[in-house]
């Protein structure tokens, strides 16, 4: 097998699912000579031509709408955003339409869209290129979130997410773009949306994060018997895994690096306050970015939860 | 400043049907007899439909409802040159859209009273549901005529927005789209000269709403939208254009709003009863009448039939709507994704 | 003293600061000769003039782009969305711009606007008339979120937040906008951004609530010795009064009409379960919206947090 | 369709200096010796920022930057008709723009070396930040003008942008306010032919962008972007025309990006030398200076001078800016509210 990284593992989901399904098809800004920005679809309209890998005007709410109309129609368009910080414009499109579409007209149409997009801090980019706004996804029903860790399960919840019926937003860390390199199979695998991963057993405290955070709270759980799961979808969640784990353990801390106020830890925190309160042996605490506006590259570091921020949160609820 | 000039346009207007129902044959488009006592009798069930409606909101049997009074040459006029084929993506409006492509009356009272499964289109219809925000459509018309070129699917988009419509970002971005990919899009502004309660000129300063296609590579046209036949020749050969594979049309009906925007609100707070009543004279239904009788085409005695008719398929329409149960409370979840999530299933069994 | 509907008091507070300040100029759809869908600024284009009141074009990206450019030049603008459906196209405006004003231009320009919009359900409206994603907005640092419950606050608060120097959101129920009267002052009043207000006081159980979700919790506390707090801004909220409260009465509900996930109630419960774990003696629970689209008339009822839903809740956190 | 015509437009283009340095003498705006000689002094400096960007950039004392060779008669030739109580709204790639209106280049550097205090504008000076999120300045720009024109100040607002720019709904919805309002704002696209790998026929249909005005009821008009008095002239009518009162004007340049997209970027991926080779002709710089020359007021000697000025004047920018101490940690939180909420001071006190 293969040893290859993010980028090349999803550009790997897209080939495949392209050759297995005429109507899966790409659009974006820069998606095809130009291979994408990170180069996700590199060789892709060499591969499918231009009316598979469509290069669009630079208009993000007109590629989600447009996406929304070919799914309507009957494709499966995956359409990339260059970043986090220019999903904003389609917001409505996203919310308004392709999350309702279903809905509103009973089941008669459908929309199974994808929009990729990179996310996250870490690669000391311009304002606007290191969002991660994942939490405001998941407050709208009818829209998945998923976010992959590992060169591994990027492809195989990529084309999970490609078959999925319903609308998925797919974030991918640019810090872990080609940071890892990992086995990935090029036989078809799929990772069913919706479940989390236990990445290591523990019995003492409950680390939960996903996307890049993953690694930093790897690289922090160090002597300590910790439990830590990679949440892989943030929407919908996958509840019993978190529950079945904190009723062992008694301690959470969750990671990521939005900004605190309303990231999704916040939602973690509050479904296990909810279910799982009478297991719960001390605070549950979120180690998160600040509540400040995403800062540049200057103050990354400060911003971004630190392995020993992670560390100093573990002690914390360690000492109940 | 004396400079060169690099490139020039002209806007065009379309009128063959007057307000007196004389048409300029040199224009006239191919319809039958039968087509045009079919268009003249679906105003006339579309302007059946919509009274009642306004006489069921004011009863409390429907919501707010947005009536289409004045528009109906401009709505039947289009849906009416589509073939079944064709995909339409209307606006909130076109009521006389659907029903022309025949939708069920009774699935339109239904969603107009609070029930979404008024708009559980049914396999064979090819219109989309109503679009609440405004303009946002534009883009899925767009996105669905891409899927149709790229499937080699021979048909024509069609979507409907109002003048207001034109200021939506999403306006731009779809036309853009399409005029770049060369899509077969039909864009049909009605053009009812009142956003609510903006004025068309204080929507927009360009003299002609057909103008903005030029900023987009392809034509645009105006066409006196309460003319039926001009809407309905306007409609047709752009269609038969974005099948030829010739690109994207786009056709502003010059049009007026008769009644309020909705049910919620009241136009004589800002427009003059004076510009409503000049607006009279221009009705569709009347020339198109005066057209037809001079043909011998209409009788007294066939407005009584298709009026009868008429109030006869909205008697029923109602009913069926008022029959339907209310849906059970579980269906609230149901399609939300395809499948439920462990969250919705603990929610629906209850707190 | 007047008695008023929120309307009104509303109307109020816009006519007074108009009065006070040439600079506080309004914006929006409708909002000139009409007075605006719901008639909030009936009679001010009369009073101030088209150049004051300005009915826009159907643009609801420009608006918010036009208002974000208009404050940096040193007005002090009131937008008005026509519905809080309609403010997802002004989500890049507000987020990629009116947030950070102040924090990329390290202070030299601000962005002192207010987008006032209708948000709920409860009117038996149309689609995306009836929304209630307050939480998005909350997420985002550099713009706050106040949302009224009474006349008299929706007065006080709307002053305050024309005069604050940052961007506020202004959310106001469209259930509650003539459903109320109170005596409102006509002389010039101000009440504080960021705290909340203890509308009951009681021992035994916290209720959390803002807005029209208010008088619910009020209607469902019946003989309950229950602490009821208005939090009306919820970014930044008034976290002292929260935990002040919750570590008195030791159980917590909250109540919003958003759906569940990721609501604010989300960081309610999280910020608890951080700051207060020790005190609590039952789960903390959410009485809210289902996960679902946000539903048409006919369910609306139903979807809705109805009072036997809060009572419910209520009792099984007594139950501890 | 055989219609009557209801409007028509022409699309102008405007040109001056030609490749070799010959003026058109009936066209040349008003400019003193000391102008031309001023504007020339802006480009080498503009360049020599550039170029030292670049080498910073490699160096990994910058982050990603993009340059603007190839776009320095577009930028310098309109922000040089500005006046100083005009207001600017750029996008990213106008650091010619913000040279010319007397930014310090030091806090440019500063900016690109990812630290916002860059960006801290000294009040003398209104020009805006940079903006990253593509054509989404142009309603701040359209707010502003409302703004002056409410207060009566008699000033310009000038907003740049790209071709790509173009394409987005906030170029739309913005333009669009500024036509009805008719309000005094210069609109200049920097037509550099590509965004990134998208060339500019890909990016819309219509055969010029200036076009695109005329949706929006105001004037477009083409000029040669490489031709510096071309864009001045073109500016400075404009800004003359919008103080008059006399509403909003879309300018394209017409330019051509000489260098990658930015230094992250690979264009040879994209396009051909040969294209790149044939702008290379084009040097807005060149011509200039050949008609300087002819003119008497350039000579070997004058252009070794500015250079080494240019080249001190970056020297310095370059130590003053890698000279500031790195910010305070705090400081990172100081600018989201006017004040400190609670929570973020208690996340200042550490976690
Ligand atoms: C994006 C958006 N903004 C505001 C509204 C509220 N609204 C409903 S219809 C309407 C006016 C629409 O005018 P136009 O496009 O001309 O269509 P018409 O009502 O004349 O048919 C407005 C402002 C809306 N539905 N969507
Ligand atoms: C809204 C948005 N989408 C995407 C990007 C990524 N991006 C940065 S520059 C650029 C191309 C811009 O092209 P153009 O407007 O022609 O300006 P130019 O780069 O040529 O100066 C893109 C796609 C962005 N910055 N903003
Ligand atoms: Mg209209
Ligand atoms: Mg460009």
């Amino acid at each position: 097998m293969p040893k290859v990284n993010m980028v090349q593992a999803i550009n790997l989901a897209l080939k495949e699912e392209m050759q297995r399904d005429k109507s899966v098809v790409i659009l974006g800004e820069d998606v095809g000579k130009d291979g994408g920005v990170f180069r996700i679809t590199e060789g892709l309209i060499e591969q499918f031509g231009t009316e598979r890998v469509m290069d669009t005007p630079l208009s993000e709410s007109g590629i989600v709408g447009a996406a929304v109309g070919m799914a309507i129609y009957g494709l499966k368009p995956v359409a990339e955003i260059q970043f986090m910080g220019f999903i904003y414009p389609t917001i409505d499109q996203l919310f308004s339409h392709a999350a309702r579409i279903r809905s509103r007209s009973r089941g008669r149409f459908t929309c199974p869209i994808v929009v990729r997009t990179p996310y996250g801090a870490g690669i000391k980019a311009l304002e606007l290129h290191s969002e991660s706004t994942e939490a405001l996804f998941c407050h709208m029903p009818g829209i998945k979130v998923v976010v992959p860790s590992s060169p591994y399960n990027a492809k195989g919840l990529l084309i999970s997410s490609i078959r999925d019926p319903d609308p998925v937003i797919f974030l991918e860390s640019t810090r872990l773009y080609r940071l890892i390199k990992e086995d990935v199979s090029e036989e078809e695998y799929t990772l069913p949306l919706g479940s989390a991963r236990i990445v290591q057993e523990g019995k003492d405290v409950t680390l939960i994060a996903w996307g890049s955070m993953l690694h930093r709270v790897l690289q922090s759980v160090e002597g300590v018997d910790a439990e830590v799961i990679d949440l892989m979808t943030l929407s919908p969640f996958d509840e019993e895994t978190v529950y079945k784990s904190v009723k062992k353990t008694g301690r959470v801390v969750i990671v990521h690096e939005a900004p605190k106020t309303c990231g999704f830890g916040a939602e973690l925190s509050a479904s296990i306050a909810e279910e799982a309160m009478l297991y719960l042996k001390a605070p549950i605490l979120r180690v998160t970015g600040y509540d400040v506006v995403m800062p540049l590259p200057k103050f990354e570091d400060y911003y971004m939860p630190s392995v020993e921020r992670i560390r100093k949160a573990i002690e914390e609820v360690m000492k109940y | 400043m004396p400079e060169k000039t690099i490139e020039s346009f002209t806007v065009q207007r379309l009128d063959i049907l007057d307000e007196k129902g004389i048409a300029d044959e040199s224009l006239m488009p191919s319809l039958s007899d039968e087509d045009i006592k079919r268009m003249y009798e679906l105003i006339v069930l579309s302007r059946t439909f919509d009274q009642r409606a306004l006489n069921l909101q004011r009863e409390g049997r429907l919501g707010a409802y947005p009536s289409l009074l004045g528009q109906e040459a401009s709505q039947i006029g289009s849906a009416f040159a589509c073939e079944k084929s064709d995909w339409v993506f209307p606006s909130f409006r076109e009521m006389g859209v659907y029903i022309t492509l025949g939708y069920p009356p009774h699935m339109l009272y239904q969603y107009w009273a609070g029930d979404e499964r008024g708009l559980k289109i049914s396999d064979n219809v090819t219109i989309f549901p109503l679009c609440v925000p405004v303009g946002t459509q534009i883009p899925h018309a767009v996105g669905a005529a891409i899927a149709a070129k790229y499937r080699g699917d021979k048909i024509g988009i069609v979507t409907y927005f109002g003048d207001g419509g034109t200021s939506k970002g999403d306006f731009h971005e779809g036309f853009n789209m399409a005029g770049v990919f060369r899509l077969p899009v039909v864009f049909i502004c009605q053009n009812n000269q009142w956003a609510i309660s903006v004025p068309r000129e204080k929507q927009t300063a360009s003299k002609t709403l057909a103008q903005k296609a030029f900023a987009y590579g392809f034509e645009g046209v105006q066409v006196d939208g309460n003319d039926i036949f001009s809407v309905y020749k306007a409609t047709k050969d752009a269609l038969e254009k974005a099948k030829r594979g010739d690109g994207p049309t786009f056709i502003e009906c010059f049009t007026y709003r008769m009644s309020d925007h909705t049910t919620s609100d009241d136009a004589t707070k800002y427009r003059s009863k004076e510009e409503v009543d000049a607006w009279k004279q221009k009705d569709p239904i009347l020339r198109l009448r005066l057209f037809m009788e001079k043909k011998g085409l209409w009788t007294e005695q066939y407005q009584k039939d298709i009026e009868e008719q008429s109030t006869l398929i909205i008697d029923e329409a109602v009913k069926e709507a008022e029959s339907i149960k209310p849906p059970h409370p579980e269906e609230m979840f149901a399609y939300t994704y395809e499948k439920l999530t462990p969250r919705q299933i603990k929610q629906m069994k209850g707190f």
